[in-house]
């Protein structure tokens, strides 16, 4: 009944090396700066006080997002977590209104009752973040599950790091997905830590990827800070997905550059570890590899940043500026009609 | 009307369903090839194929898991936890995930599934298949909670949680899989949230639900012998609850006695009093009485179970309290 | 006497039971390293060493699996689920098996353990962070549940909670951590099951816990102020419930009220309301009245949550009500 | 502060082929005969409704309980499942009342309120059944915590089925085990089937085993049904985890005779799949075994096979002519004073 062809086994995955189009890399770079200039001056706002609640914030790990995401199709569907900005506008979420909603407001992509955790868009598949870590993965399988159903090639990705491969639902999301032949996506971002907690502490195998092994499908270890080679990876793994062939498990090596939380005093880590990612900065990289290959001019790469950083301070400055929701909203859509 | 059991009225509502709306699908343990561990989806594996109706592994959580994502993306899933017992092990994805998604997002997902689940209470299999814990999930907004009685509420209310946009936990009862009612071929609907008076009575209201509903009734022929009329209601969804109908009943009986097979606190029969205490307390000529079951673990085996349930005689015997 | 917090009294409780009782051992989400996501265990690795105070992976249903199958082999586990919210991913070891071995195995097995857990209620941090789901555990039989509003209850119920052979569910509250008290040096002990008199009254019987004990304390200054004087009463453990101390205050005032942080349905509201009503119904002047959030999840933002939630002036409105 | 060797990473276990002592074979031939003939004569009492409740039979599986149990001590801890009889006996309890509480009776040993799927003995280190599928799992990790803790060289086990090994408990705490180090055996028993459902429909991995390597420990795929191939893999393991090198996984390929339960009429497999495994029967292979080597004699291990079958025959008259427990003791032993 299914239009997927069902292939059984593991193979690792061996993805064609492929030249990437510029336009196609420029969109990348332009992504990672808008995630980039948006996680800045969020983080200096938090601490100026001005929105409530949390911030996870996204620094450093923008090539995860913008690598997987830019292999994606609107009509796919992702799953995220605490730590979903990066996604959310990877996948191509409007910057105000999710700005907005960062900061509680009325005319937030949630209408304020998301907050930081929590933003969604059906029109481009973004199926919420979550404020239970693991929480996303086990209804990422019903997304794709769809897509079986409707006999589409759409696939589904779930985002989640390397403290929640430790949760029960990332095994049995795996196991299910891999039996199943779903057309789904598993990248998880190690970004060493959880909370305060590094990966060491809590699990004895270095590399989540290793579990792909124990369902029977295929892992992969990327440099998580290489968008090129997110975007590869993820490329190869979507197209799997979308023949039919099943699930794979991403792990991209990253490192988040801010604590857990903004505020967070990192005492955990030493600051020579953040010295050492800080040289392997996905922004930089991405920028050395355009001009290395002129691609682009270095006036036209900061006119980007200006441009990007400009947009982040006007989608701020809306959000200053707009109304906090009307508390008797919080009584509306408990129970669809 | 042809006559059917409660588990086959559940199947005929799921085959009828399936059938009429393409995106309903029914996923869980042993639900597909064998049919349901306890036979409550046999034949539907034949008339909706492998991709509908299929067998999951052991993993409560992604099961739930799998009927939040299909439900979001417009599908009409179907999920079976085999006993409501092992809800320990999803409570996550029912009541953070499947609950909340309406809520937060503004509607804009709608969460049109159902959770069927089982209770095996006085069945005598022991602490982990016979618990009764619908109190957890009637306690969180955005679910909706269905605990049909008859064959012919099974039916009409299964089908109304099918077409619900709302995550409705549905629950059946074991004890009650083989009790059989005349049920008509046309299609009906039984609307979630409203109670149905079992019985008409003047002198004493008694709520009651799934087996006990049973047992309620069984009662009254005997209380009716000594000239007492219990008006048996059965509230059939407990999340919305049908307060109406419940307060309308003690404004007549001006007594009320709640018997349930969960426990007391925290449970239904506290719910129910506290509700017609808030709507019917001028009306009450003594307190509402509420029998269940001891505040103990369910030891394995009939015996201990029979002592430990309300039955009968002792649904008699507090009515007669009340009415002295 | 020393000034502490809610969050110190709770670190000094534990590092007491701990320096008094090798047994006694606590781990969790970073407990050890970092003293706490919240700051709840700091010092306790230095004084105690990395076996007795351990970092656990992310893994809520084996937290609480590792208490159990320590505590049935003889050790005194504190257990820690960052956020009560969670509970959906471990109810399954708390419930089927924490609550239900000394039971099965006619207590073979003690089972002493503390799960330690957080409600943030109010504290802004929308729908994953801040649910008030005590009545899950109250519901289950073999759990003890303890939620304390002020740093001495904390401490003294934390040290019972430790020494007590029964599973006990220990719910702090984030919003209480930085209020102060002055505390004995001296040891001392609240034992579990006994509610507090907060402030004494004669017209109306509050029963409130966590957060909404102060409310209502606040409220009392301001009602005392009309000539209204509330008896305050802090249940403190809502399983066992301490029913003779409501009870008897409310035969002195004839009238109740139950404000909590939780939802009224299947909440603590309705079975306080439902053993009023067992047990002085004939008392009471008027129904119990139950304040409690509206029945929705909890939005994102202290705008909305100071919207839903109980607060002074709605338990002086709900007072005056009463009084009418 | 542990008295055990911290030793890190994952080797695959190949332990010395040793020769077992007669008397030892000798021992485990026995228990398996008292399994057996347990399960056999339950099954017929089940049969002519002597007692309620289910019966879950182990009928097949002999070798698993009895080689496993044949490397613990007294003092080492097992926690079971739904499917337990085995290895309460292979563990040392006694079996009149154990068949006594099958049968719900007052002298069971958990007074008749455990039933088919509960029984425990603390002198024994056995720490109970479970109706909750991979319920057990965690808690085994608490009492390997409590040996690491006291500074004993005591370990524990877990027994659980392939279909567990598809739960979140199974990851959880195999994580767990593994970042701790913990002395902790996981023994799934893959008797291929999970009520009705086949293990290949549940997982595309075929060997339990291989999940170990996710979380860097061995993982070993062991006959199940040649019970010195299972006592020879337990004795590594166990004498890994007494010395400190932490967890092992060890998968043990077996069968089981019925259905799931007694009254199942197995349509979900082929008669000669059955047959194929009934010729594998681990009874007759170390009943071959000890008469090829010469061990014992034809009618001795005859008269051991009267023997047992009396014993069980004389706990099932004990049962049956047993009170039934007096009900109002359900009420008592809810909490601890
Ligand atoms: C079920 C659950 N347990 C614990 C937490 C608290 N918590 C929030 S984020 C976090 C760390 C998550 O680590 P990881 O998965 O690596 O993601 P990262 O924060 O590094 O992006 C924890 C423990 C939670 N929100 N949910
Ligand atoms: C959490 C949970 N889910 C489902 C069940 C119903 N159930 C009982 S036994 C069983 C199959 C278990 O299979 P496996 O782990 O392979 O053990 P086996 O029965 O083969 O020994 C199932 C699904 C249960 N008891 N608990
Ligand atoms: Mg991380
Ligand atoms: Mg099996």
């Amino acid at each position: 009944m299914s239009p997927r062809k069902q292939t059984a086994g593991a193979k690792t995955p061996v993805g064609p090396v492929r030249t990437v189009e510029p336009g196609h890399i420029f969109q990348m770079y332009r992504k990672m700066l808008e995630i980039r200039e948006c996680e800045d001056q969020l983080n200096t706002a938090f601490s100026k006080n001005l929105f409530p609640g949390y911030i996870h914030s996204y620094l450093g790990q923008e090539a995860c997002a913008v690598g997987v995401c830019s292999a994606l199709r609107d009509d796919d569907y992702i799953v995220t977590t605490h730590r979903g900005r990066g996604h959310y506008l990877a996948k191509g979420m409007a910057l105000t209104p999710m700005i907005c909603e960062m900061f509680g407001k009325a005319n937030g992509i949630c209408g304020g009752r998301g907050g930081e955790m929590h933003a969604a868009d059906p029109a481009l598949g973004i199926l919420g973040g979550n404020g239970i870590v693991g929480g996303g993965i086990p209804y990422a399988t019903g997304a794709a599950y769809s897509a079986v159903l409707n006999g589409s090639d759409q696939v589904a990705v779930a985002f989640f790091g390397e403290g929640a491969s430790n949760q029960g639902s990332f095994h049995e999301a795996m196991n299910l997905a891999a039996a199943w032949n779903l057309p789904l996506l598993f990248v998880c971002e190690n970004n060493l830590y959880a909370e305060m907690t590094p990966f060491s502490a809590s699990s004895r195998q270095v590399d989540v990827a290793r579990r792909a092994e124990g369902y029977g499908i295929p892992g992969e270890v990327v440099d998580g800070n290489d968008v090129l080679a997110v975007y590869a990876a993820a490329e190869a793994a979507v197209a799997r997905a979308r023949s039919g062939a099943g699930p794979t498990l991403l792990e991209l090596k990253t490192y988040r550059y801010g604590g857990h939380f903004q505020g967070d005093p990192c005492h955990y880590r030493t600051r020579e570890e953040e010295a050492e990612w800080r040289a392997r900065d996905p922004l930089i990289r991405l920028h050395a590899h355009i001009l290395s290959q002129n691609l682009s001019s270095e006036s036209e790469l900061d006119s980007w940043r200006e441009d990007q950083k400009a947009q982040v301070a006007a989608a701020i400055e809306v959000a200053l500026s707009s109304p906090d929701p009307d508390p008797n909203e919080a009584l509306s859509f408990v129970y669809a009609s | 009307m042809t006559m059917k059991n409660y588990c086959w009225a559940l199947i005929d509502a799921i085959n009828e369903e399936m059938a009429r709306d393409p995106d309903v699908f029914l996923a869980g343990e042993d639900v597909a090839a064998a049919g349901g561990a306890f036979g409550g989806s046999r034949g539907l594996l034949a008339a909706h194929g492998p991709l509908r109706v299929r067998d999951t592994p052991i993993s409560e959580e992604v099961i739930v898991g799998l009927g939040v994502g299909a439900a979001m993306t417009g599908k009409r899933p179907i999920v079976e936890i085999m006993f409501m017992d092992f809800f320990g092990l999803c409570m996550d994805q029912i009541v953070n995930q499947a609950a909340k998604m309406h809520y937060l997002y503004q509607g804009a997902f709608k969460m049109p599934m159902v959770i069927r689940t089982m209770t095996a209470v006085e069945m005598g299999i022991g602490p982990h298949h016979s618990q009764s814990l619908e109190a957890w999930v009637g306690h969180v907004p955005g679910l909706k909670v269905v605990m049909p009685s008859t064959p012919r509420d099974a039916k009409g209310l299964m089908k109304s949680a099918i077409r619900d946009d709302n995550p409705v936990v549905f629950i059946e009862n074991l004890a009650l899989h083989k009790i059989k009612e005349d049920i008509e071929d046309e299609e009906f609907l039984i609307p979630l949230g409203k109670a149905d008076i079992k019985r008409a009575g003047r002198d004493v209201t008694v709520v009651a639900t799934g087996l006990m509903v049973h047992k309620a009734l069984a009662a009254a022929e005997i209380l009716s012998q000594e000239g007492i009329e219990i008006e048996v209601i059965d509230p059939r969804t407990i999340s919305p609850l049908d307060v109406d109908t419940i307060v309308a009943s003690v404004r007549k009986t001006n007594r009320a006695l709640v018997v349930t097979s969960a426990h007391k606190p925290f449970g239904l029969a506290s719910e129910v009093a506290a509700q017609i205490m808030d709507h019917a307390f001028y009306d009450l000529d003594v307190p509402v009485a509420r029998l269940t079951p001891p505040f103990t673990p369910q030891p394995f085996g009939k015996g201990f179970e029979a002592f430990l349930h309300p039955d009968k005689a002792s649904i008699v015997a507090a009515v007669r309290e009340l009415m002295a």
